[in-house]
């Protein structure tokens, strides 16, 4: 399953909700406002590095640039991908649960 | 694969409408179908052809009618959702059609993947 | 019928199908149309013989309080459509433990007989799934 | 007192055109002033005339143009908004006109409060 | 001065924003989907009772009613208004911040 | 000038009346649009003789983020126009301190120079407006 998060996590707690429900083996990528839990450097960044541990997370690139997101200063481990590489991962991990 | 496509956002207010169209450009790109995009809520606001964004901006309405022409595409535009909020045959972009929720569900049972855009 | 369904000839265009299709509400009515226009999805959903469940987790889980009065908002109540559910053969009503706790809420405050599931049982169900749509 | 009001979300999708209509009902219910109301982000949607929502649910549109008929309310759709999202004077309501965000900044000096309705 | 919140504090962080920002003597009033805070036998209301030694904090009725929320479940010492008394409230407090 | 200003014409409509003006900017840019449209009212207000200030707070800040490349996302990249803002006199940019700090940045960070102000400050400063506009 791929969980999608497109909410900056300063501003909701749609972040901590999917993080509730994505299971091991499972993958969540970061979109839009999204982006922001993908970078070190702040209280998120340690719920992110927790979830590591048992979901692999995805952070959309253009997203990032367009918000001026040093792509060095994302999070260890959090893949960088296109638009193409979002289909991937669609693909890959099956149904799609977008948190809106 | 086959992708079916829900936006639940208008056109520049929100980005949904935005990431969905590159998405279903990126998924065109690598070979695969898209054989739909519902567009739900707000979303049927990116079918205004009325819509005439500023000269350096992009154009979300034509960009989603060239996308169909060009890949036959079936854009459809809940009816329901479109007449609460003023969206008529007289104000359709090209390749748009105002038809029922019963073609999103239908998307969901075709499609190998659906993927939701919304806020 | 044609009509609502948007003109999808069922059997015809479906094949025979049946897809596990999970409905994510988690929005608060009246602050936005998104659970309004949600149900909406759901009872048309009635109509292609898909396997469908409800999840209500989050803020979603006030869709369901007892009591709504629109009447000073002037605005649709449309919490009695949960209750007609049912009727459509729509039985499959989760809510979220954690989500209803957290609101101070229980099921007696619920306008329907719904199924509480914890967050991971939840988690579960919806990796199971074909579809999932979210609101 | 004299009310400015400004909508930043359109119809339906969002509580706040109801809210604002609410409250600017109930001012002029108390013999206040509400000089002007302003459209502005998808609140420009807010003037489409083309809305039709269902019989059992309420009118946004027709109820803006009939407060706006009854008490002189200056309802302003913001133009460079509009433009972007497809409203146009064709689809335009009765009561509303388009015109610049200076008039929105105006109606903060004149006005004694500003009031702001979004999401 | 006057405060609007008008978000579920379930959902977004805007009431513990506009919390750090209500000085004394300012009052908050809770409309739309921000009436949940309103309400007693959740987390939200230890911080709104915290809060309430130094602002005054109202909620719009009808959205409490619209909700299922029961008058008699809020939290004490916070008053229910209708929209002539959100009019009233924009008068005496002054200036209005309406928190997004 | 009447154009943009919408017809307005300053000196007679508004009599000279100078009144503070704070635009309240709490949302990220480019995942909604209230940071570009906001800006549009900012740079007509400087037309009006108004003692005009902007605070970013909250997720606010980071429209202020150094080295934005919309090329990908085919949006326009508006963060220039920040920079735009001194020469119409626009010179009272106020950013929360505790919002910088809580999502790791700093002044160096931002595309233009700005007053950092603790929660505190900002609140001060927002009680002594005449109008808040907040986006």
């Amino acid at each position: 399953m791929l969980h999608t998060v497109n909410k900056s996590p300063f501003q909701t707690r749609t972040l901590e909700s999917c993080l509730r429900h994505a299971l091991p083996g499972s993958a969540v990528l970061l979109i839009e406002d999204g982006v922001y839990a993908a970078m070190q450097g702040t209280p998120i960044a340690d719920k992110v590095r927790a979830a590591m541990e048992q979901v692999r997370f995805y952070v959309l690139g253009p997203d990032l640039e367009a918000r001026g997101m040093d792509g060095d200063k994302v999070i260890e481990g959090i893949e960088i991908v296109d638009y193409g590489g979002f289909v991937d991962l669609t693909i890959e991990y099956g149904t799609v649960q977008s948190w809106l | 694969m086959k992708f079916g496509i829900l936006v639940n956002e208008g056109p520049f207010q929100h980005q949904a409408s935005d990431t969905a169209y590159h998405f279903v450009k990126a998924a065109l790109e690598k070979g695969h179908e898209v054989h739909r995009v519902f567009f739900y809520h707000d979303g049927v606001n990116n079918s205004n052809k009325l819509s005439e964004p500023q000269q350096d901006d992009r154009n979300i309405v034509q960009r989603w009618s060239k996308l169909a022409q060009e890949h036959g595409i079936d854009l459809v535009v809940c009816v329901a959702a479109a007449l609460r909020r003023g969206i008529k045959d007289e104000i359709l972009a090209p390749g748009f059609r105002i038809s029922g929720l019963g073609q999103l569900v239908e998307s969901g049972i075709q499609a190998d993947r659906l993927v939701v855009f919304g806020d | 019928m044609s009509e609502v369904t948007g003109g999808v000839e069922m059997e015809e265009e479906t094949g025979g199908t049946v897809k596990k299709f999970m409905f994510v509400n988690r929005k608060a009515p009246y602050g936005t149309i998104y659970a309004l226009e949600a149900l909406e999805v759901v009872l048309i959903s009635a109509a292609f013989d898909q396997d469908v469940s409800l999840v209500f987790l989050d803020d979603g889980v006030y869709q369901l309080k007892k009591g709504q009065h629109t009447k000073a908002v002037d605005m649709k109540n449309f919490s009695p459509t949960y209750r007609a559910l049912e009727g459509y053969d729509i039985d499959k009503l989760y809510v979220e433990k954690e989500s209803l706790e957290q609101r101070g809420l229980t099921p007696d405050d619920l306008v329907v007989d719904v199924q509480v599931l914890s967050a991971d049982e939840i988690s579960k169900l919806m990796a199971e799934q074909d579809v999932v749509l979210s609101f």
